[in-house]
């Protein structure tokens, strides 16, 4: 037990830096640190460049693309990506996509997409959650029927992120509804978005936003060799998917860094004869976050290095759950920071009120989702209290 | 200590309902709806003129009904429950100083204010100020037998659709209120650069109307803050008796109906404290410390319910389309205007020396 | 509606102010105020006073004693009696059966007993919980068979508060083991504590304090006219009483004295240059709660109001919740603030570490009860989820 | 960075937890069980003398084991995991101050420390003060060749048991560290009136050594805190399985189980804490910004847990005989001992400006 990063990290680490502080174009960075919407174009450009030097896929089998790195240096990696405003490469693609191909796709399969997927020439979007299908997502009913060696699959898929930009839908869909549980009969599809039949439709946020969509499927034709592992298989897949999607968002370094800026603009902020930053309420919240982010990020660092045989520890539960709470707390510390300038709603740059103080309200709002998707946080306490705790209801 | 209300407050009630009803009805629910700061509408604020909603504290001599922050509580909830955002707080306060301080000429304008002719709202916030009723960077220098104004408020909300603004401006070591017409506006950035204006009373008098004028406005604010908690609460328990998930309502998973209770428990006392205000300001619109602690008290009951309304909905609460989020919108703006539940539990722990337990009475 | 207190209100208002800060001995209230033990005798002592000048039990009918007050003159009584610090009439006796015995028991039980329950010649308990039956109250197991005209009771209550002290109690029975419904069957018994078959074993808690009890009943001989209102009936009484002790309960008037009490103490303890007081973070908490507690006060004008035909607002559930955490949150930040001299328990005067410091961790671990007892927060959230926002379950 | 255990510490670890295991059978269960802070236990502390774990952050040259806050950390976790309540926080702080700035012959008493011979315990707190590292009223004059102290302590752990006192005083604007053999008690209290003392180091010295050692007695405290949560979670999920209401074990009320989560995810992380502070007080006792860092998250998760524990419990929470209470008042008492929460944020708050993001690997 001992906190020194050897040698061979710490120069991992300065090096890493160094790559995403100066490889990254800092008009991309600057625009993600002040929490603006970024285009397509942006992340694709941020991702090829990080794919082009090995650091997109770290986690994936070397030979398509991934390191040989230790969880440490996986964190380091993360961490230092988040720290210098670096947009995380896709999570569809780099955390679940990928993965899922990877560990139970074919060799054809893993041929046809894992260098595309790597490399942002295909865009994926996740097609799991349906209208009556959230937290009980086992419950979904989007079909897949065989045709031949096709499958025709209908049926609607909600909250899809990003979806008005995707290439492919890797989907969930119910090939045997005949199965004695609702978790079996389930099966894992790529699908092409320009097949015809389908169809996205956009949902508007709170924040105004467009980020998530309604996908339709009308008689959709998907030939067979896009189905990944066995058929009837997918809900064990979507599983490890998902349990990796919990180490993969811990926001360890995204929270840290907001953090800092916080103390910037409180630091900028005029109150009185001073600034909000000598109001000791603010002071004293910012120093509870930053032993709360801190608690968060070591047991990012210690849960990571329990995972066995590649399936995350259930306890990753918590980096989750508790990654989404210090997102959201931090965020309304910096809409508090901003006070009345929070009022207004803008990305305009160069008015006298800055572009960090108006876009707080709607990031603000925005993050409310870090608690519901990707598993609310009731679905994590269950988790826990199930499988950690042996409480069975 | 009566909470009840009388017949002629309830038809008030009654009416403004209706009327925030069949505005909320007119605003459009799906496809591109608009979300955050709302834009000034001109239609819903001359219906609300109409019922003399925006008269309500507003003297009679002066052409308004001379009703109390009673009255006007119970009107800004109900456009609060129904989702109508209004000019109402800003331009209550804007009337409120200007009755106050203005002179002979400068209350005339009030008739115009109560019809809804005339659109006056206050500019207070600076940018990269938080909020004070001193100014800061704006300035007001003596010029001929008016002033000059000169440095940016933002925002400024309204500022686009009104026809004079209420603008705090340092003279010296002091802060005045001043009338300004013709203003222009980018938005809510409003820049003065030696404009003309009028100062509304005395440098000496501003700062105690000033806070006594953000008091009845912050009764205005809270109780829409109520009125919004009371529809985020109402929808959620509509969402968790008739949703399903695994097969059965999701009003079957306790954890969830226990939360919805700690929301009700949340709301309750928020309306035990904005009735309170609404009182308390009736009798004496400067009893600041109790205002405030009426603000605390909503401002964190608002996070909390405006939260978990969204929580408890899950992914349908984040989207435009559905209502409940706007709700929390509303509310967090609100913890954000005229002051905010941060620096307001800072005045007060400055005070807390000044007695020894709160007496509700005095 | 309107805030201000009428004449008569304000001239109540002093005059039993003056009595409570008069006539009953300031040792007793003192002792109250430190957070100490009371004996038997204090609450007798003060109680009778009360009962004497007719402010022992205003809440009850006119011709047992009762005041034809205004709810708002109760309240003003409560709060005031708790600011002074003196004991509440003993809430066994005034909230639970005498209440109950006032609206269901016949003429013969009231004059036989609201007289001497009012002046504490009769000390009452409750046994009302069981070792498996706590939230789940109508699932008691103490059984009274009836013999003759006598009832035999046999079984065991539990959490019987200051039973040590008793002389009789009212317990619910199962009296018809056959009912459809555990709800029906059950009975409400008064009971002599002095019947052979009845012992009463000591539970000491985790502040030290002995003021819980088990109460066994081995064949005991419970004479036919000591049962109240209907056989099989109680389980309504009991929903009666316990809906009148959240509204007592609601300690408004204790929660102003211990928040006025912690700026006093806080305005003592030094730290640094100054005193604990000039801490912002301790001032900010304080402003906090005395906000909280104005609304709590405030609800309980404004429900208290709203009863309807004696039956408590099913809102009265708020006073009880936020009531206990109120309480809990007072007594944390006191203990907070006496620092290292909580370290200390000693209820020994004369010390440099004053009383209020060597007892506020006891206290403020006897105070966890708040949220458990009289229908724990959780039973309070179900009747708020269910009664008033119609989610069942 | 690196979690995870040797083989030796394993062992140690073991040892502990049965010997733990075996102190706390023997502890009263039933009847007049004990309650609050302990009396000093002979017997208890021979045996953990004699297992070396008085000595374990003893220079090997002064008679001890030589091991490192790692070492230590993971036998104050058995200690409070079992609820074996001892001095061993308040013996260790007093080793380190010796060790650190003692002469030859007040080093030599170590070894009698580690042997559980001689207890040495520190005298810190005064009456009516928060906690502090500067002496308040207690003051040293110089008398002779050595110190004469004045004024009270108070509550000092263990007096009356305590061979010698490590007592801060104000020696003009400083505060020294002084020892004193034979100090009267009066329970936790000591007063000096004079009474002949020992300077330990200089008075220039004092001021740092004594934020290191109490540093190093905070992971003990703060382990035997991770041990208590431990303790009480285990109880907690326990009695869920187990207790029966409305007929129906307790675990099928979902608000019940997902608080119980929570009480999980505050262990965890406290756990992450507790092991970084050791790991970081073993490489640099004076690291004090990061092990105060540790103290707000384990004092938070601390007060979560230990309220949650009895609340799930209820009634049976409250008692004096069922266990899981007696963890709330020791991690009560734990979060008031060394200074507290509420102090630990407001020091770390006065430095937030001082670094951009926190770096745990620096």
């Amino acid at each position: 037990m001992h906190r020194h990063l050897s040698e061979e990290d710490a120069a991992f680490k300065e090096k890493i830096r160094e790559f995403f502080t100066t490889a990254i174009p800092e008009e991309i960075r600057t625009k993600a640190k002040e929490g603006r919407e970024l285009t397509k174009e942006d992340i694709v450009t941020s991702q090829r460049i990080l794919n082009e030097h090995g650091y997109a896929v770290p986690h994936w089998p070397v030979e398509y693309g991934g390191q040989d790195w230790t969880e440490l240096q996986r964190h380091i990696w993360r961490d230092e990506m988040q720290a210098a405003g670096v947009p995380q490469p896709l999570p569809f693609n780099a955390s679940m996509v990928g993965p899922v191909i990877a560990a139970f796709g074919s060799k054809e399969l893993k041929d046809r997409f894992l260098p595309k997927t790597a490399s942002l020439d295909i865009w994926w979007c996740q097609g799991f959650s349906e209208p009556d299908a959230g937290s009980d997502l086992a419950g979904l009913r989007t079909t897949a029927v065989k045709d031949g060696e096709d499958w025709i699959v209908n049926g609607q898929k909600t909250w899809t992120t990003l979806g008005q930009y995707a290439d492919w839908i890797f989907a969930l869909v119910r090939t045997n509804p005949e199965a004695p549980k609702k978790q079996q009969g389930i099966s894992f599809l790529l699908i092409d978005m320009t097949t015809p039949g389908i169809e996205v439709r956009p949902i508007k946020l709170i924040d105004g936003g467009r980020e998530v969509n309604e996908v339709f499927f009308d008689n959709v034709r998907v030939p067979g060799d896009q189905l990944v592992g066995e058929e009837n298989a997918g809900w064990s897949y979507a599983k490890f998917l998902l349990g990796n999607e919990r180490v993969g968002v811990a926001p360890v370094g995204m929270i840290k860094r907001w953090l800092a800026e916080a103390k910037e603009y409180a630091a900028q902020v005029k109150q009185g004869e001073g600034v909000v930053l000598d109001d000791p309420l603010v002071a004293a919240r910012i120093a509870e976050l930053e032993a709360e982010a801190m608690a968060l990020e070591l047991t990012v660092l210690r849960v990571a290095g329990n995972s066995k045989d590649g399936r995350p520890d259930p306890a990753s539960s918590i980096l989750k759950l508790r990654g989404s709470q210090l997102e959201q707390d931090t965020l309304e510390l910096i809409t508090d920071i901003a006070g009345p300038m929070s009022l207004m709603w803008s990305e305009a740059d160069g008015g006298p009120v800055p572009v960090w103080a108006t876009v707080s309200t709607p990031r603000y709002l925005n993050f409310r989702k870090a608690s519901i998707y990707g598993g609310s946080n009731e679905v994590q306490r269950g988790i826990i209290s199930g499988t950690i705790l042996g409480l069975k209801g | 200590m009566d909470f009840t209300i009388d017949t002629e407050q309830k038809a008030l009630r009654d009416a403004v309902r209706e009327l925030a009803g069949s505005l909320a009805d007119n605003a459009p629910s799906t496809g591109d709806v608009p979300v955050g700061p709302n834009e000034h509408d001109e239609k819903a604020w001359s219906a609300l003129a109409e019922m003399g909603v925006l008269g309500l504290t507003v003297p009679e001599e002066l052409g308004g009904m001379g009703a109390t922050p009673v009255e006007l509580m119970l009107a800004a909830q109900e456009l609060g429950k129904a989702r109508v955002q209004s000019a109402l707080p800003e331009a209550v306060l804007a009337a409120a100083l200007l009755a106050e301080l203005g002179t002979e000429e400068q209350k005339a304008l009030l008739e115009g204010v109560s019809a809804g002719e005339t659109l006056i709202v206050p500019a207070l916030h600076e940018p990269m100020c938080s909020f004070s009723l001193q100014a800061h960077d704006v300035t007001a220098t003596e010029s001929g037998d008016g002033w000059a104004l000169s440095g940016t408020k933002a925002p400024v909300r309204y500022a686009a659709a009104a026809d004079r603004l209420l603008v705090t401006a340092r003279a010296g070591e002091q802060t005045g209120v001043f009338l300004i017409e013709g203003a222009q506006a980018e938005g809510d950035v409003v820049t003065f650069d030696g404009a003309s204006a009028q100062l509304v009373g005395s440098l000496d008098g501003a700062a105690d109307a000033l806070q006594r004028a953000v008091n009845v406005a912050t009764v205005a604010l809270l109780a829409e803050a109520l009125g919004a908690m009371e529809g985020a609460l109402a929808m959620t328990t509509e969402y968790l008796k008739s949703r399903k998930q695994f097969g059965v309502p999701i009003m079957t998973f306790q954890t969830l109906t226990q939360r919805a209770a700690d929301m009700y428990v949340s709301v309750e006392l928020a309306r035990s404290a904005v009735q309170f205000a609404a009182m308390v300001a009736a009798e004496d619109p400067g009893a600041t410390d109790h205002i405030r602690r009426a603000r605390v008290v909503v401002g964190k009951a608002g996070r909390h319910v405006g939260q978990e309304a969204i929580q408890l909905h899950g992914g349908i609460g984040m989207t435009a389309e559905y209502a409940v989020g706007h709700y929390t919108t509303r509310l967090t703006a609100i913890e954000h205007t005229l002051g905010d539940t941060r620096q307001t539990i800072g005045e007060l722990a400055r005070t807390v020396r000044d007695h020894g337990a709160v007496d509700v009475f005095a």
